[in-house]
């Protein structure tokens, strides 16, 4: 009953009902049946974040020995609500200088981009928006695009610090994608699948887990991952010491809250990608069917945002030389190795096919 | 309505917004706003890619122009132009008799491929072309597969031997 | 909305059409970044007229997507290359306008 | 083709949301443009000259590298999918494609262009 | 010693060449030089007379000189009594004259150029009477000419002298021309220029006729030049311009006379074509009376004389022409003796006045006796009075006009004339009253070296005439002859006439000027147009200036209008022409031929310039343009 599959085809069946009558053509359904699904997701989306971005306030409250926000409701379980309706209805100051569309598209970009690696997730048992054949390469392709809202926002704001700001941020993402993706080819040389559903179900039990197999491909991913994120080791763009705001100097009012948004989807994103190829996604330790399978989900992607908040306050930020090196000069080569390594791997123990 | 229609309409949908991309691309004034519209462009194009069931490729699209080469071009414009530069007069004095010539070549394009019978065989796409490309890759284009290696080792070398600024 | 299912004249003039603009855009624009741009369009133009045959013409064999896929690389690789020599100008000359960069002639 | 009817759905839908929350702030939002508030801002500082960066080609070195390298990963991706169908040759294959850009990549580190100062 | 006679023209040819290159410096060297010469030449030339005298037959040594292949030009000597006559004539006179000119010459700054002039012209005088054929005595003819050209001329700077001698010169050469042609016919008919062969050639008909006739006209037109005869006589009172000696030698004794001479030596041709000799005969006698008249008004001394000697050449001239060989010859013997020694008179009486005029005379004869008195005898002997040799050869020449009666009367007419116009010289230059006193105190008697020549001539006045006395058995007659020897009867009648002409002349001059009783005045006037036009020569000089020289001028003008004008225009012409030529040709050049290259050069680099802004080095450009290409290659298709 836990399985939220089942009352999704239910509510999904009575709602065809209603619309054929209506004399809604079979294909417009179907499109209804899309967007109404697109609009869940984003709430479900919107909830995770209220939810992280509270959680995430409390955790390092509690690294720092202190409360964090406790006014607002149990425990200011309702302060990020307060935060975004205050951010609704903050001015929304944009200077003369800047190139308006670039400014405007750049939130909305850099938010569409982290939304939508959402289709191809698979949150449970058949909770997935669709399947796709070509799954980790389409969230590879996907997170490409928010370079190109950074840029966007970068250049958008004419202003030296956000310009200098777009180019770092750009720069480190561009510089961690590589061993990223090149990380993510261990996984598929032993999945011979690039669909998330099929490496997940392939994943049925805890040993089968890709973790193991591929210790050094989970480690190069999720360093990369969190680079990718901006978070702290990495956080230097929009470091308060640094370049003011980085990129996002010249946003307030709701475009600022878009990119905050985003940068917390990022984060929930990277962890969902770690949980579904490295520990086997909505699959529990001890099998498919053992207890509701969105339950492990959420809770393996909860523990992975958990380290990523416990590496902002554990780990001192990265020059920016050190930053890049690293990147080029430790993780490829790494990931290389590892490509290697897996490679010959398969080829001893498992025998090819 | 049926489901040729959508496909239909999808087609012409994803073609507008290329032709209308495009020629945004060519002739918008600030240069930043061409690159986003060749972004644009792409993307649609990687759509177009996915109708002709070509997912590997509009991934691989999506993945190498959009993150990769348009990147490099707004990394480019950015280095580039000086924000002042944006707005200086981006076309050459022979856009109308270049207009003309590319009427003309249209026209004939157009006319030549309408009529050339190309042989259209019914044969459905296979539906999963991922692996069969990479089987593909493997066996039968090994050379240039080899030889792209090289190919982008020379344009590392050289691109870097280029700009490195000493 | 005419019902004749998308054939493969429709992509053919698609790419067509794409491919004038971009030869447009490299005969007219000043901004020599612009004209990479447009030779972006030129060769996507030419990888959609590959796979549309690739779909249309021979289903079976892939040819038309790996020749398209190569394409799309070696297109990455003259971009590189080229906007690295864009840049060479740019410090030489503070500014890549094309018309300025009149040296091609004797 | 319908796979990805979803992904256009979303991105349609996402784009819908996300401008239906930035009109929804922009009819609450107070509008008050003064001067002042309207400069760019250098963290209170008149602003003075263009955002012009000062070139330095880091940057573009970094970006040129992602592109190879990410062509790079583009190729891996099939192999990776039939690696285990295919067997010993294409692995050795493979480690010729990968020596042969390691060799970029040591190139460009002994050429110093990964440093950044 | 016949066949060395070339000696006697030598030794003066030797005296001229010795004073024009040695001794011209030294005045008396020179001088002795020649009248040595010229005597020693007197010497051989009595020598050779005495040798013809025994033996008359004409004596002909001659070798070839020239050869023209058929024919052959030969130079020889040819003696016979005309030429020892002849010779004995020349030599005597002229010694007389060079010593005459010793004195009348003393103070020339040329002194001794005159002689070198004088030796010349003895030796081509000498030559031309030796010579046996036309040619040589043409080349002499020629010489004899120069040298009276020079001697008229001597005192060059004188305009009126170098006029005179150029006015000879051209006059004689006038006649000249014919000479030569009438060479050229007996040339072109006998195909020799020997007199001996010519002469034999006319005997026997082989040159006869009208050749004949034209031959003789045209010989005769030398005489005519050379004689002073009827239409080219006006050269010789100009003449009178030279030294007086001269005048005396050569215009009075030997040049005048060889024009005698040559009609004497052919007279054959003349006896044969009676035509021709009537025409010589006619000029003579014209000649003889239009001189006679005009000499009765002339005032200047000289000008008197030199009008007889022209007349007494016409009577000569007549005389042969009417076949009168011997009658001839004879007049012409005794003419230069009688009138050598009036003109040396003459001159000794201008360098006694320094003047010509005879109005500026009188009253000479009581201060220069000799002269005086060998004047009145030379004047009695040309008027023909009795014992004087003028008597015997006038006698002879009248006696020649027997057939003709027209002649007759007019020859009688002259000598009336003669007679009259010397005695009027007389009688004004030595009676009456001294009409310049200035000029007669003055005179003087002449110096030695002039009045012994006088004498000398005096004494041959006198008797040279008595060798032609009819009676005398070997006389004049039988030795200079033509044809056969034969005796001159003496006509009793016709010399009384014109003794009594002479006389009648002497006594009406000794009315108008001893006794005064008819003034020459009033005859003037009553007779003033036959006076005026006496005086001004018939206007000769002016007709033939007008006839010859003013069209001569004019035909000058108008050539050197002519000239000046259609040569020079056309010179001119051409020039401007082949400049008008070459700036076309120029322009043609310029803006054609360069145009064209430059033209080319410019349409290349015109094109050149078009084309280069197809370089516009911009890529889009070519770009394009390909593009462009493709299309209509397409569109071609």
């Amino acid at each position: 009953m836990l399985e939220l599959r089942g009352i999704i085809d239910a509510i999904w069946s009575f709602i065809v009902g209603l619309l054929a009558g209506l004399g809604i053509p079979q294909w417009a359904i179907e499109l209804v049946g899309y967007a109404l699904i697109a609009v869940v997701m984003f709430g479900v989306v919107a909830v995770i974040v209220l939810f992280l971005v509270w959680w995430e306030r409390k955790v390092s409250a509690k690294m720092q020995d202190r409360l964090g926000p406790m006014r607002v409701g149990w425990h200011g379980i309702i302060q990020t609500i307060a935060d975004a309706i205050k951010l609704l209805q903050k001015e929304d100051i944009t200077p003369k200088a800047i190139d308006f569309p670039i400014h405007f598209w750049a939130p909305v970009v850099t938010f569409v981009a982290a939304f939508m690696v959402y289709v191809t997730v698979p949150f449970g048992k058949g909770l997935i928006v669709s399947d796709l054949s070509v799954g980790v390469l389409y969230i590879i392709a996907i997170t490409t695009f928010t370079v190109i809202g950074l840029l966007m926002a970068g250049w958008g704001s004419n202003n030296k610090y956000s310009l200098l700001g777009g180019f770092r941020s750009a720069a480190q993402v561009v510089s961690y994608e590589v061993p990223l993706s090149l990380a993510l080819l261990g996984v598929i040389m032993i999945s011979q699948t690039l669909s998330l559903g099929t490496i997940v179900t392939q994943q049925d039990n805890l040993l089968k887990w890709y973790v193991w197999r591929q210790p050094l491909g989970f480690l190069i991913f999720w360093i990369a991952a969190t680079a990718e994120c901006n978070r702290t080791p990495f956080d230097l763009p929009e470091a308060d010491s640094e370049l003011v705001a980085g990129f996002v100097t010249e946003y307030s009012g709701m475009k600022f809250a878009m990119f905050f948004l985003a940068e917390f989807v990022n984060m929930f994103t990277a962890s969902v990608v770690a949980v579904t190829l490295f520990f086997g996604g909505w699959m529990s330790p001890f099998g498919p069917d053992f207890g509701p399978s969105w339950m492990w989900f959420l809770g393996k992607t909860m523990f992975f945002v958990f380290v990523l908040m416990w590496f902002r306050w554990t780990y001192p930020r990265l020059r920016v030389d050190q930053l890049m090196g690293f990147a080029w000069k430790v993780l490829l080569p790494l990931a290389f190795l590892n490509i290697l390594l897996t490679g010959l791997g398969i080829y001893l123990f498992d025998g090819l096919k | 309505m049926t489901e040729i229609s959508l496909t239909n309409l999808t087609f012409y949908i994803l073609s507008f917004c290329i032709i209308a991309g495009g020629i945004f691309t060519v002739s918008s004034r600030n240069l930043f706003h061409s690159a986003v519209f060749l972004v644009f462009t792409l993307f649609s194009v990687a759509g177009m890619f996915v109708m002709l069931n070509a997912y590997l490729l509009a991934a691989i699209q999506v993945l190498i122009y959009v993150g990769a080469v348009a990147m490099l071009m707004i990394f480019g414009v950015m280095l580039t132009t000086r924000l002042a530069d944006v707005r200086l007069r981006h076309v050459n004095e022979q856009s109308w008799p270049a207009l003309a010539i590319c009427g003309f070549f249209l026209a004939f394009l157009v006319y030549g491929l309408w009529d050339t019978p190309f042989t259209v065989s019914g044969v459905p796409m296979p539906a999963d072309t991922a692996h069969a490309l990479g089987t593909l890759l493997m066996t039968k284009y090994v050379l240039p597969f080899e030889v792209v290696s090289l190919l982008l080792l020379a344009a590392l070398v050289g691109a870097v031997v280029i700009a490195k600024k000493d | 909305m005419d019902q004749v299912p998308i054939g493969l004249n429709h992509y053919l003039m698609l790419s067509g059409v794409l491919f004038t603009v971009g030869i447009f855009g490299v005969l007219t624009r000043r901004n020599a970044i612009a004209v990479l741009m447009s030779t972006e369009l030129m060769f996507n133009a030419a990888n959609i007229a590959l796979v549309a045959f690739s779909r249309f013409v021979t289903p079976a064999a892939l040819t038309g997507q790996i020749v398209a896929m190569f394409t799309i690389i070696v297109a990455a690789a003259e971009a590189t290359v080229a906007l690295a020599i864009v840049l060479l100008i740019y410090r030489s000359f503070k500014g890549i306008n094309v018309d300025r960069i009149n040296f091609m002639k004797w | 083709m319908s796979e990805f009817a979803a992904v256009a759905v979303f991105l349609l839908v996402g784009t819908g949301i996300v401008l239906f929350t930035f009109l929804l702030a922009k009819i609450i939002r107070p509008s008050a443009p003064n001067p002042v508030k309207l400069e760019t801002y250098e963290c209170g500082e008149t602003p003075y000259g263009t955002a012009e960066l000062q070139y330095n080609v880091r940057f573009y070195i970094y970006a040129l590298l992602f592109v190879i390298f990410d062509v790079e990963a583009i190729f891996l991706f099939p192999w990776a999918l039939v690696y285990r169908s295919l067997g010993l040759f294409a692995f050795v294959e493979m480690v010729i494609f990968i020596t042969i850009l390691v060799f970029g990549l040591f190139y460009a580190w002994r050429k110093g262009v990964l440093k950044w100062f | 010693m016949l066949q060395n006679a070339w000696i006697i023209p030598a030794l003066p040819l030797a005296a001229t060449v010795l004073i024009i290159f040695g001794t011209h410096r030294n005045r008396a060297v020179s001088s002795g030089i020649s009248i040595a010469a010229i005597v020693s030449g007197f010497i051989y030339a009595v020598a050779i007379l005495f040798n013809v005298l025994h033996d008359h037959g004409p004596h002909e040594f001659y070798f070839k000189w020239l050869d023209f292949g058929s024919w052959h030009l030969q130079i020889g000597l040819l003696i016979d009594p005309l030429t020892a006559v002849m010779l004995l004539v020349v030599t005597i006179v002229s010694s007389c004259v060079q010593i005459y000119s010793l004195g009348y010459m003393h103070g020339d700054p040329r002194f001794s150029r005159y002689f070198a002039y004088i030796s010349l012209f003895s030796f081509s005088m000498l030559g031309l009477v030796l010579s046996n054929n036309f040619a040589m005595i043409f080349i002499f003819w020629e010489l004899v000419g120069l040298t009276s050209y020079l001697l008229i001329g001597f005192w060059f700077e004188k305009k009126s002298a170098s006029d005179a001698g150029k006015k000879a010169f051209i006059t004689t050469r006038a006649g000249d021309l014919g000479f030569i042609v009438g060479i050229l016919i007996t040339l072109y008919a006998c195909g020799t220029l020997n007199f001996g062969e010519v002469f034999t050639k006319i005997e026997t008909g082989v040159f006869a006729g009208g050749l004949l006739t034209a031959a003789g006209i045209f010989l005769f037109c030398g005489a005519v030049g050379k004689s002073a005869q009827f239409p080219l006589h006006v050269w010789l009172p100009d003449a009178m311009e030279g030294p007086t000696p001269v005048s005396a030698l050569i215009h009075a004794a030997t040049m005048v006379a060889a024009g005698v001479y040559l009609v004497a030596r052919i007279l054959t041709i003349y006896i044969a074509s009676e035509s021709a000799g009537m025409v010589v005969a006619v000029i003579g006698i014209t000649t003889s009376f239009m001189a006679a008249s005009i000499g009765l008004v002339q005032n200047d001394i000289k000008r008197v004389l030199a009008y007889s000697t022209v007349s007494q050449l016409g009577y000569m001239i007549m005389a042969l022409g009417l076949g009168a060989y011997t009658a001839g010859t004879f007049h012409l013997m005794t003419h230069a003796f009688f009138k050598a020694l009036l003109f040396l008179a003459a001159g000794s009486v201008i360098h006694a006045v320094h003047t010509n005029d005879m109005q500026e005379m009188g009253g000479l004869g009581k201060k220069m006796k000799i002269t005086a008195l060998t004047m009145f005898i030379a004047s009695f002997s040309i008027a023909g009075i009795f014992p004087l040799s003028g008597f015997w050869s006038k006698d002879e020449i009248v006696a020649s006009t027997s057939g003709h009666p027209i002649f007759m009367v007019l020859t009688l007419m002259v000598a009336f004339m003669t007679a009259f116009y010397m005695f009027r010289l007389c009688f004004l230059t030595f009676t009456g009253g001294p009409r310049d006193q200035h000029k007669f105190d003055h005179a003087h008697e002449s110096p030695k070296t002039m009045t012994v020549p006088l004498m000398v001539l005096a004494f041959l006045a006198i008797f040279a005439g008595w060798v032609g006395i009819p009676w005398l058995s070997h006389g004049f007659s039988s030795f200079v002859y033509h044809g056969e020897p034969h005796h001159a009867a003496f006509h009793f009648d016709i010399a009384g006439i014109s003794l009594f002409v002479g006389l009648s002349g002497i006594g009406l001059a000794y009315l108008m000027y001893y006794k005064g009783t008819i003034s020459p005045d009033k005859v003037a006037a009553r007779f003033r147009p036959l006076y005026t036009l006496l005086y001004n020569k018939y206007y000769f000089d002016e007709i033939y200036d007008a006839i010859f020289v003013q069209p001569l001028y004019a035909i000058c003008d108008f050539w050197f209008w002519f000239d000046q004008h259609i040569i020079d225009g056309l010179v001119n012409g051409a020039a401007t022409l082949t400049l008008w030529w070459s700036i076309a040709k120029n322009w043609f050049d310029v803006y054609i031929i360069d145009g064209a290259v430059n033209g080319a050069g410019y349409t290349i680099r015109g094109t050149g310039s078009i084309l280069r802004f197809a370089q516009t080095g911009r890529l889009q450009n070519y770009a394009l343009i390909i593009f462009a290409g493709v299309i209509l290659i397409w569109f071609l298709r």
